[in-house]
Parts: C-alpha cells; structure tokens; sequence
C-alpha cells in the first residue's frame, strides 16, 4: 500500500468537503485508476472527470502515470482566475 | 533588483505600491490592466466573486508567465498580483503590470498576461449573485480566448 | 455622471483618485496606460522632460478622441490627464485609462487614446538632459505610429 | 487695420519671447500673409513655417483665411505630447 495526498480546489474542494485528504492506494495505481475511483464515489466529482488534469507534487503528469508513495497529487479542474 | 513582482494573497497591494515598482524601471511606459468585479454578468447582478488557488502551481506558472512574456517583449519590470477569497463589486481581483522603454510592448505583454493567465494559472472563480445564489464558474481548457 | 475625466494641469491627481473614479464604473476591465520620463533616450541621459499644451484646444481634441474611442467601444469610464510643466525621470506626464466590460475593449481604447493623443493634440515636448542641454522634441504631423 | 491676437506655444514661444503677442494687421491679410510676415522676422519661426498649422479662436482654418479685427490666432507645431 502507499499513501497520498490529495488537494481539491474550488468546485472540488467542495465537492469532497475538504481541500486535503491522505488516502491509502494500492501500490501500482495509476492516476486514471485513481480518478476512476474518485468519480465512482462523488457524483460531482464524475461529472468533471473528463477535464480534470493531474498534477504530482505540483507538476503536471500524464493520468497513466503511476503513483508512489508520499505523492502529493491534486486535481485540476480549467481554471477561471482573473 | 528582480524585474518581477508576482504574488497571490488576500489582500492585493495598494495601487500605489504597484505603479512605484513599475515606475522605478525608468522605461518610458507604464501599462496595467485590473480585473474588477462586475455589477452584471450575463443579466444577473453580482455582488461578490470569490477566488480559490492552488497557489504554489499558480505561483510557479505566473513566473513562466513572465518568462515568456520577457522572451517576446523587452519587459524592464512586471507585476501579476491576484487575490483569493472574496472581492466585492468593484475591486480588484487582478493586477497586471508591464513597464517598457516604449509603449506598445507594454500593451501587448499585459494583455498576453492577463490572456494566458486565465488560460492556464490555477485560480478559480465563484460567483456570489445578490439573490443569494452562488456558483463556479463553469470554464474548459479551450485555448479559445475568454471574453471576460 | 460624467464618465469622462479629462484635464491638463501642472499636476496629476493621485493614482489612487484615478482608480477610483475608473472602478466606480462596477464593470470587469481597467486599463490604465501613464507614459514615463524615460532615464535613456537614443543614448542620451534625460533628467527632466517639461510639457507646454495649448490648454483650450488640446482639452477639446482630448474630448473628441473620448468621443472617437467611446463610439467605437463600450466605454463605460475613461480618463485622460495630462500634466505640464517639469516632468522627472520615473514620474508620470500622462495617464489613459478605460474602464469596459471586459477586457479586450479596454486595452484597445486605452492604446487607441494614447496613440491619437500623441498624434493630434496640441501639447509639445521639452527633454532635458543631465549634461545640461535641452530640446523641443522634433516631429512631423505624420500619421505613422510613433515608438515613443 | 485689425488687431489680432498671437499665441505661441513651446519652440515658438521660446523663438519669440513670449506666448502672447498683439499685433496689428492690415485689414483682409489672410493666414498665409501672417506666416510670411512672421517668418520674414525670425529663423527660429521661418524654419517651421512649412508644417506651422493655424487655428482661429481654437479652431484650425484654411492658410487663405481671411483674419479679422479681435481673432485669436494659435500658431500649432506637430505635437510632441505624452
């Protein structure tokens, strides 16, 4: 197992209730997988996961990139600044 | 001195403080646009907009904003401040500044910063409506440029 | 209210009443352009760049052009001041602001009023220089663009 | 005769000393007449004559203008402002 950390913002930060959780994956899980299961467990956080971009320990990585322990991965939804 | 004044805070500077840095360059031209928050959006009256960043990303892609707007434009000095949280009718959310020797860079390199920072920084947008209702804004990562 | 303010005077009123009167319009988008006395102008050391206007007549060539820029964007607020007499280095002779809805507008009027103003009103530029030296700057009526 | 007023303004003030200036006319001397007076008296003025711009009373007129007793007569250089 490996544990993470997740970082919401803005519609997801209150989708999740939260802006930072530490969650226990199983080693090997991909961004995708991660997304996936995200999605499968909040409705809100489904209907955004198509855009949804990924970044790992604040840069941007591809979703089939596989997670390690201690990551620190947030979740990017298109921004609206300005 | 370092040319680029980049933040993300609560609170933005005053104005003043802004035009001193930029007007410290000695270049001849002073260009700064503001993001205020609006009383009307598409018919519906505002009353405040709140912003949420990932601020240490946000942060580091305003710099390479900066970069790149110094690669293309002889940029002498450069402000990109924004705020978080809640910013009433009227405000300012946003400071954009460029100082050049001449003024049309000065032009151009605000308005590609102001352009692609709501590309690409990770900030986001809640509208706060005077009837109460409030929502994200609703955007997508369409390079399309945004008209507002 | 009046949404122009337009005035030539020995000094600027503060960047601060500036902002104000441009906010107080509750729209998206300001655009404040202030031309600088530049440190290095082709190789030369300015100190001071001193301003003489034809009061009268570049006041009303100002209020034409506001009126050209407002009939060609959404103009909601617009300033245009202008300052005679002694102009140091890093100080402010010009500020050109618009307030719009959003922002394209307003960097495209801000550099259209600039741009006019340098081309047609009837204020004249003396520059100063450290060794002691002074010059009207010389131009042409030329409608080019200007580079500075 | 017709008294006029002059105005000048930056090079032109400095070239005559002074930015305003009563002068008196011959009654029917057009603009033109007054450039050429006024360049035949002073280098400074007769080396801008060409691109010198008339305005009566704060508004620009035609160099064959016709001055009359009382105008204001502005003698506009290409501007330098900003």
């Amino acid at each position: 197992m490996i544990i993470v950390t997740l970082r919401f913002f803005a519609v997801l930060r209150e989708a999740f209730g939260a802006g930072i959780v530490e969650v226990e994956l199983d080693a090997g899980t991909t961004g995708a997988e991660l997304i996936e299961l995200l999605a499968a467990n909040n409705d809100d956080f489904s209907a955004l996961q198509s855009v949804v971009r990924l970044a790992v320990n604040d840069e941007y990585v591809e979703l089939g990139t596989i997670l390690a322990d201690k990551d620190d991965i947030s979740f990017i939804t298109p921004v609206s600044g300005g | 001195m370092e040319p680029f004044w980049i933040d993300i805070a609560e609170e933005l500077p005053s104005i003043v403080e802004v035009y001193s840095f930029l007007n410290a360059s000695q270049g001849g031209a002073v260009c700064v646009f503001s993001g205020i928050t609006r009383l009307e959006t598409n018919g519906r009256t505002t009353e405040t907009l709140s912003y949420d960043a990932h601020k240490t990303m946000a942060l580091k892609e305003m710099k390479r904003l900066a970069e790149v707007a110094s690669s293309k434009w002889p940029v002498l000095r450069l402000v990109m401040l924004h705020r978080t949280g809640s910013v009433r009718v009227g405000e300012a959310s946003v400071y954009i500044g460029v100082a050049t020797a001449h003024r049309g860079p000065s032009f151009e390199a605000s308005e590609f910063l102001i352009d692609e920072l709501k590309k690409s920084v990770q900030i986001w947008k809640k509208e706060g409506f005077q009837d109460g209702t409030s929502e994200w804004v609703s955007t997508t990562w369409s390079d399309e440029k945004k008209t507002d």
